[in-house]
């Protein structure tokens, strides 16, 4: 592993790049809770707002949390912990959804 | 063992076999771990979606407009955090240069304790959604809405505030010069992920329609 | 050597300065001893429990135990088989070896390390204590929801097994993250992963299984005890809960328990059946990816407890499907230890009776495994006597046998003394045959439609023969247990002097002198291959041992020179925190002004810990 | 470790464990094929489970061959390989792995897997089809300690013991009053369980009349071991004779019976039991309107005798230990006497 964690400070964004992705964040924000007072097909508005969400999860891990400049070992660690967990929500919610219906 | 030995064998940093830090792989590790637990809870709260028998239910309580302020400010407190890691960075960056050194810690503590305040400010807007909804009715025990939904926002409440004991720790500790940038930096992971938690949160509970 | 003025050291202090340094001790070696010790107590206790439950059931309609009584029994059985004997005794070989075995001077983090042993100690306290107020827990093992509800089990016998079992959780995931990060940072210089002893992986992996695992019951205890305590209605029925969240919460989590359970012996055995076979296990990398492979596979397989809930033919069928795939990479281990005996010299010593037994017992246990994921069939064997019987295949076969192969195989680094060759064949036959003995019946049993968890039996079922039979045998196999404590008491005092390596084996613990000194390792040792103490001793040449071994006054000069380690201090910060946790879970049943002070309590000591002077060299970074 | 001298004594406990472990796994195969264990799974009687027990025979057969050549493999190496007395100190080949040999045993046992879950799937298919229309409906609510039984077209309750027709699928409604019991009657059919809040199914066809026995098979707390019940398998003509008297209000009393019957509904039995044409309306407990038709009672533990309703009556508590029938009020030898006389008159 050549990238040294406590160099990373040049790859590490600069505090503009900080200020620019809060405020990506903010604008997502805003789209998200748009979406609560315009009408969009529920089977639209569930695809978007997961997608919303997804981007700024992945800009916060990526760039706050500085996954996208750290060792793999970490993402590695995070991800597997996510995945498992998105598996089973979804094993879950078919699996109880099964029963119900 | 004498005290010669320690300061001859003064804890020599030896390098470790993967080059990253002990305590950034346990920070990490953890938050894997914690992905589990928050999505445990998540889980159930979508298992038992619409399956409360009584009301109050969540489409006539769940107030939007003020958990998109809170959300906001939890994602700015996000902000703050990476404001005060870049900060004690620098000034561990600037070891020579004094001046420089004293200026970037005061930034990085000034951001900190944003953070801080951030975060209890988010606190402050749970506390009072919590107020509100018990004042219509939702308790903890009411259905399963409310069972599901305190417990859920509440361990995320709780990690929050964990974390705002955490930061202004740190904050405490910088004045003593015991905070090396890996501090801060442990603690805004933590912060970070408390905020990403939110982020589905809010997404899944607040957003998508009951 | 240095080892020689250590041990007099440790011999002059008095005994209460002794116990204060087994209270505040860190260092791994200690630790593991401390937990080998607890857990064998508690391995006592569970076996205990099993024999009134055997006398119980050894006559129809027994009158030894009411059926409360009985009901708390198994429960404490299985709970503390589980979780005080089965994890923490692999968490004591996992101490002690790990840090030797990748040549470290300790884990990563040795006070967390203390703590977790501290928090384990408190966990099962706490649980246990509910004896002395005659509520012990009684919802079975997994602790099925919704008898366990306020409504069904008023008391407090289910607070106690749930907040124990919290408790017990934080131990285990602390260290498991600790030999996670000690495994992934500590290892010598040239200890590629792939270097590492199979027993390493198998640490890595289970430890791995914890971390993911675990935050899965937590919140489903979690939700247990808000349930029982503050009255919310997870569990609760008539406000539309659903008893089986808990089912696919404690699976999700209990069936990577298992393997958690189990991995620990398969990484005994990798090293045992090598060393005395003296060769190289076989498919080194297959065993590792075996074994990555199974934990994988042990998150999507969990549903295999709940086929007869009714979840749909489909899922069953999925369910089913990923469960037997299972068999393919534990195939794979088992045909991989096959060979590595095949053409070896193999010395049949006790630990590689152990290691044999291990083999055959799982193998057992293992093949009944894939017929009860048959959906059909299982429809018929969930809840009675067979299942029992692949349980205890695989738990007494494949991990109690393992580690008992480890004490015997470590045994002499432990101590520096050797264990009885003499009384461990008697152990080994005597339990070996009773364990089958015991065991294997309870097939037959279940094949007879003898559900599990009854404390009575009508006569005339056809099952009082083998219900005598294993009674018997459990008693038999409680010789063999005090056969063995005979043994481990006696070859302390009179065993043979070990020496640096007994069995003429191959990892690196082995290079050092037993027992280790403080700080391990002299000098880090530098990894040019696996298997680096068998390559030291005879390189990859082949021929006459005597010929190839370096003389040992080569070892001898490497040894000798003084080398003063920094070691960390001492600290009972450690033993502080746990006790506040446990105090604060306590408190949750006596009032909530005790748990909070107990929180106080635990968020004062971890500011006083974290602000103790770290001297720790490996914690500073 | 050489072995030389005479043999330890620890060689004698060598061949007498593996003596003993070879005559039991012997003497259950000679004893296999009696029928003196009454609520065996083996030995079928109905289709469906006679389709799971056809997957017996299959599996068992590929463990146990799979056991033979894995630990005949470990035996032969131990023998072949092991340390000679001449051993001459060699340090065998040191053998890192076999490519060819390992895909080899990762192929073989892949294909057993796949005959597994073949043979599993074939039978699920049978076992998990819809029931036939007409199927005879039968709704079985678990209790803390025993069994309502429904027969929602035919208007029949009853408890703890289930009669059905021959050659007719019957189709359980599986539903819970309390906590997660499991119906299980080996010799008919695999369990279910019975979940509080959702409702199960199962279905067979029974093929031949005789008594069965059944047991909870879900720990379901104090008397879980006591949760028993039976099934009748009878004849066309028996099942609906049985079916019109159980349809029937209770029986007119007189004597000691009458007595009773008063002494019902003052010692407040009735506030747990039903007796239909009577006052008595209670649902805690088993429906008695004809409970002195049962061969069993108290969850198919005790034998529907005077003596047995007696001691049942008197002290239930001694004789199933937890069970949920506490009587609130004390009751005289001749309570007990005139009560047992109803009891066992509710024909
Ligand atoms: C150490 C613990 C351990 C281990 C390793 C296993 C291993 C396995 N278990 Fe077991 N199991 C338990 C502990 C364990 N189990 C416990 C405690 C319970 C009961 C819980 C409770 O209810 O209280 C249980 C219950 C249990 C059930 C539920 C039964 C029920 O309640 O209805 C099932 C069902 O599928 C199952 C399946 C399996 C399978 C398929 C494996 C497989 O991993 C086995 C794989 C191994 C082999 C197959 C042998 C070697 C392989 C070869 C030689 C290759 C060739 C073989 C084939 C092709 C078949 N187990
Ligand atoms: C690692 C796990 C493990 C181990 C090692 C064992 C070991 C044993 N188990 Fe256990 N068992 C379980 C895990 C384990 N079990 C689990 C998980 C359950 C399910 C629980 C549930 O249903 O909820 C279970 C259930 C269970 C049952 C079923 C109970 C029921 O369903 O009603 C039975 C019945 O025979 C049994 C028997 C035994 C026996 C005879 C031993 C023997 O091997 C024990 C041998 C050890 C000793 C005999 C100790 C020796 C001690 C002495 C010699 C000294 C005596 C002590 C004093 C005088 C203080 N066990
Ligand atoms: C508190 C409720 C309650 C009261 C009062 C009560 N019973 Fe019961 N009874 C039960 C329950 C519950 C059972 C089932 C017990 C079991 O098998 O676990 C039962 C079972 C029985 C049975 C056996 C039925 C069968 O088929 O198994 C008889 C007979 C009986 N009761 C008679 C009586 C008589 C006579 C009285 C009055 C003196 C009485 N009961 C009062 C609850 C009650
Ligand atoms: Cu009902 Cu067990
Ligand atoms: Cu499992």
């Amino acid at each position: 592993m050549s990238t040294d964690a406590t160099h990373s400070d040049e790859a590490h964004s600069t505090t503009g790049q900080y200020v620019r992705i809060a405020i990506i964040l903010t604008i997502l924000t805003i789209l998200e809770v748009a979406t609560y007072y315009v009408d969009i097909p529920y089977a639209l508005l569930i695809p978007l707002l997961l997608v919303l969400a997804g981007m700024k999860f992945a800009l916060v891990v990526a760039y706050y949390m500085h996954l996208r400049y750290d060792s793999k070992l970490f993402s590695g660690f995070f991800f597997f912990g996510f995945t498992i967990e998105i598996l089973l929500l979804i094993a879950l919610m078919v699996l109880f959804g099964i029963r119900s219906g | 063992m004498s005290d010669a030995a320690i300061a001859h064998e003064a804890p020599e940093e030896h390098p470790t076999s993967t080059g990253l830090n002990h305590r950034k792989i346990l920070m990490w590790a953890f938050l894997g771990s914690e992905c589990i637990f928050f999505g445990s809870l998540i889980t159930t709260y979508l298992v038992y979606r619409g399956k409360s028998v009584v009301g109050p239910y969540p489409s006539e309580i769940l107030n939007i407009p003020l958990t998109s302020v809170s959300t906001f400010v939890l994602l700015m407190s996000s902000l703050a955090m990476v404001l005060a890691l870049a900060g004690f960075e620098r000034a561990a960056g600037a070891a020579g240069d004094v001046e420089r050194q004293q200026q970037e810690l005061k930034k990085g503590r000034f951001w900190l304790l944003m953070t801080a305040v951030l975060g209890t400010g988010f606190l402050g807007f749970q506390a009072y959604e919590f107020i509100e909804f018990v004042h219509h009715g939702l308790g903890l025990t009411t259905n399963l809405f409310g069972t599901t939904f305190f417990v859920l926002t509440g361990f995320h409440g709780t990690h929050v505030g964990v974390g705002v004991l955490w930061l202004v720790s740190l904050l405490v500790l910088s004045y003593f010069g015991k905070v090396k940038p890996l501090d801060v930096e442990l603690g805004g992971l933590y912060w970070h992920f408390v905020d990403i938690v939110w982020i589905i949160i809010f997404t899944l509970i607040y957003l998508i329609p009951h | 050597m240095a080892t020689v003025t250590g041990v007099q050291t440790r011999e002059r202090v008095s005994a209460g300065a002794a116990i204060w340094s087994w209270v505040t001790t860190i260092d791994h070696k200690r630790i593991g001893v401390l937990y080998f010790v607890t857990s064998l107590i508690y391995f006592m206790v569970g076996g205990f429990e099993a024999l009134l439950i055997r006398l119980q059931l050894a006559t129809p309609d027994g009158q030894i135990l009411d059926t409360d009584t009985y009901n708390q029994l198994f429960t404490m059985h299985g709970t503390a088989m589980v979780f005080m004997v089965a994890m923490p005794m692999a968490a004591a070989f996992f101490n002690f070896l790990i840090p030797l075995m990748i040549g470290a001077r300790d884990v990563a983090f040795p006070r967390l390390n203390a703590f977790s042993y501290w928090t384990f100690l408190g966990g099962s306290l706490l649980m246990h204590s509910s004896f002395l107020f005659g509520q012990a827990p009684d919802g079975g093992w997994f602790g099925y929801a919704n008898l366990t509800s306020k409504e069904y089990t008023p008391g407090l016998s289910i607070d106690f097994w749930g907040l124990g079992l919290l408790v017990l959780g934080v131990a285990s995931v602390a260290a498991a993250l600790n030999f996670i990060i000690t495994i992934i940072n500590l290892r010598a210089p040239g200890m590629t992963l792939m270097r590492m002893p199979v027993f390493v992986w198998m640490t890595f992996v289970t430890s791995f299984l914890i971390i993911f695992a675990f935050p899965a019951i937590t919140v489903a205890l979690i939700f247990l005890e808000f349930d029982r305590l503050f009255g919310t209605n997870f569990y609760e029925v008539a406000e539309g809960g659903d008893p089986m969240l808990w089912q696919h919460l404690f699976w999700v989590f209990g069936h990577p328990e298992v393997y958690i359970l189990v991995l620990p012996g398969f990484g005994i055995a990798s090293e045992i059946l090598p060393t005395f076979s003296r060769k190289p296990i076989f498919g080194y990398s297959a065993m590792v990816f075996a074994a990555v492979a199974i934990a994988f596979l042990g998150f999507s397989v969990w549903a295999h407890h709940m086929f007869t809930t009714g979840m749909g033919t489909i899922a069953d069928a999925a369910f089913a499907g990923s469960t037997m795939l299972i068999a393919i990479p534990t195939g794979i281990k088992m045909f991989n230890w096959v060979a590595t005996c095949f053409g070896g010299r193999i010395r049949l010593t006790v630990p590689m009776l152990f290691a044999l037994g291990f083999l055959t017992t799982f193998l057992i246990g293992g093949l009944t495994g894939p017929m009860l994921a048959a959906v059909p069939l299982d429809l018929h064997f969930q809840d009675t006597y067979f299942v029992v019987g692949h349980f205890h295949y695989v738990l007494f076969g494949g991990l109690i046998l393992a580690l008992m192969g480890g004490v015997y195989y470590w045994y002499p680094k432990i101590t520096g003394r050797m264990m009885s060759e003499k009384i461990g064949k008697w152990h080994f036959w005597l339990m070996f045959t009773f364990m089958n003995l015991t065991f294997f019946p309870m097939h037959f049993v279940g094949v007879d439609g003898m559900p599990r968890r009854v404390g009575t039996y009508a006569a005339g079922m056809g099952w009082d023969f083998w219900n005598m039979l294993i009674s018997i045998s459990a008693f038999g196999i409680a010789l063999s247990v005090l056969v063995f404590l005979h043994n481990l008491v006696v070859s302390y005092k009179k065993g043979k002097p070990a020496g640096n390596d007994p069995w003429d084996a191959r990892t690196l613990e082995w290079a050092i002198p037993s027992p280790p000194p403080e700080h391990n390792f002299d000098e880090i040792p530098h990894i040019t291959h696996r298997d680096q103490v068998w390559y030291d001793k005879y390189g990859d040449g082949h021929g006459s041992a005597a010929e190839l071994r370096k003389t040992d006054a080569d070892a001898d000069e490497q040894a000798d020179e003084e080398h003063d380690v920094h070691m960390p201090n001492p600290s009972y910060w450690p033993l502080v925190v746990s006790a506040g946790l446990t105090i604060a879970a306590a408190g949750l049943m006596i009032h909530i002004a005790v748990a909070v002070f107990g929180v106080l309590w635990t968020v004062g000591a971890v500011y006083a810990w974290s602000l103790e002077p770290a001297s720790t060299p490996s914690e500073e970074h | 470790m050489r072995l030389t001298g005479h043999a330890p004594a620890w060689r004698l406990a060598r061949m007498a464990g593996l003596v003993a472990i070879g005559a039991v796994v012997a003497a259950f195969l000679a004893g296999c094929g009696a029928v003196d264990t009454p609520q065996t799974m083996l030995f079928p009687r109905s289709d469906n489970n006679q389709a799971i027990n056809d997957l017996y025979a299959p599996l068992t057969w590929l463990a146990v061959v799979i056991f033979i050549i894995v630990q005949g493999l470990l035996v032969y190496s131990i023998f072949r390989f092991r340390v000679r007395d001449d051993d001459d100190d060699s340090i065998p080949p040191q053998i890192h792995g076999n490519t060819r040999l390992e895909i080899v045993w990762t192929l073989a046992p892949s294909i057993v897997v796949v005959i597994m879950l073949i043979l599993t799937y074939q039978t699920m298919a049978v076992i998990e089809a819809d029931p036939p229309p007409d199927a005879l409906r039968v709704r079985v609510v678990g209790h803390q300690w025993w069994w309502e039984v429904h027969y929602p077209d035919h208007d029949v309750v009853t408890a703890n013991e289930i009669h059905i027709p021959i050659d007719r699928a019957v189709y359980f409604e599986l539903e819970s009053n309390d906590v997660i019991h499991s119906f299980w009657v080996p010799r008919l059919m695999g369990k279910r369980d019975l979940m509080p809040g959702s409702t199960n199914t199962i279905w067979f066809t029974p093929s031949e009349e005789g008594l069965y026995l059944g047991q909870c098979a879900e720990y379901c707390g104090t008397a879980h071991a006591q949760m028993r019940f039976h099934v009748v398998v009878e004849s066309e003509t028996a099942f609906n004779n049985w079916l019109e008297r159980q349809r029937e209000p209770a029986v007119e009393m007189t004597g000691d019976a009458a007595e009773g019957a008063a002494l019902f509904v003052s010692r407040a039995c009735v506030t747990c039991h039903t007796i239909r044409g009577t006052d008595a309306i209670g649902t805690i407990g088993p429906d008695l309107t004809h409970v002195a038709r049962r061969s069993y009672i108290a969850g198919g533990i005790l034998e529907n005798t005077p003596g047995n309703v007696r001691n049942w009556i008197g002290d239930s508590q001694s004789l199933k230990p937890g069970n949920l029938m506490v009587l609130p009020v004390e009751l005289s030898e001749e309570d007990i006497r005139l009560l047992t006389a109803y009891i066992l008159a509710l024909k």
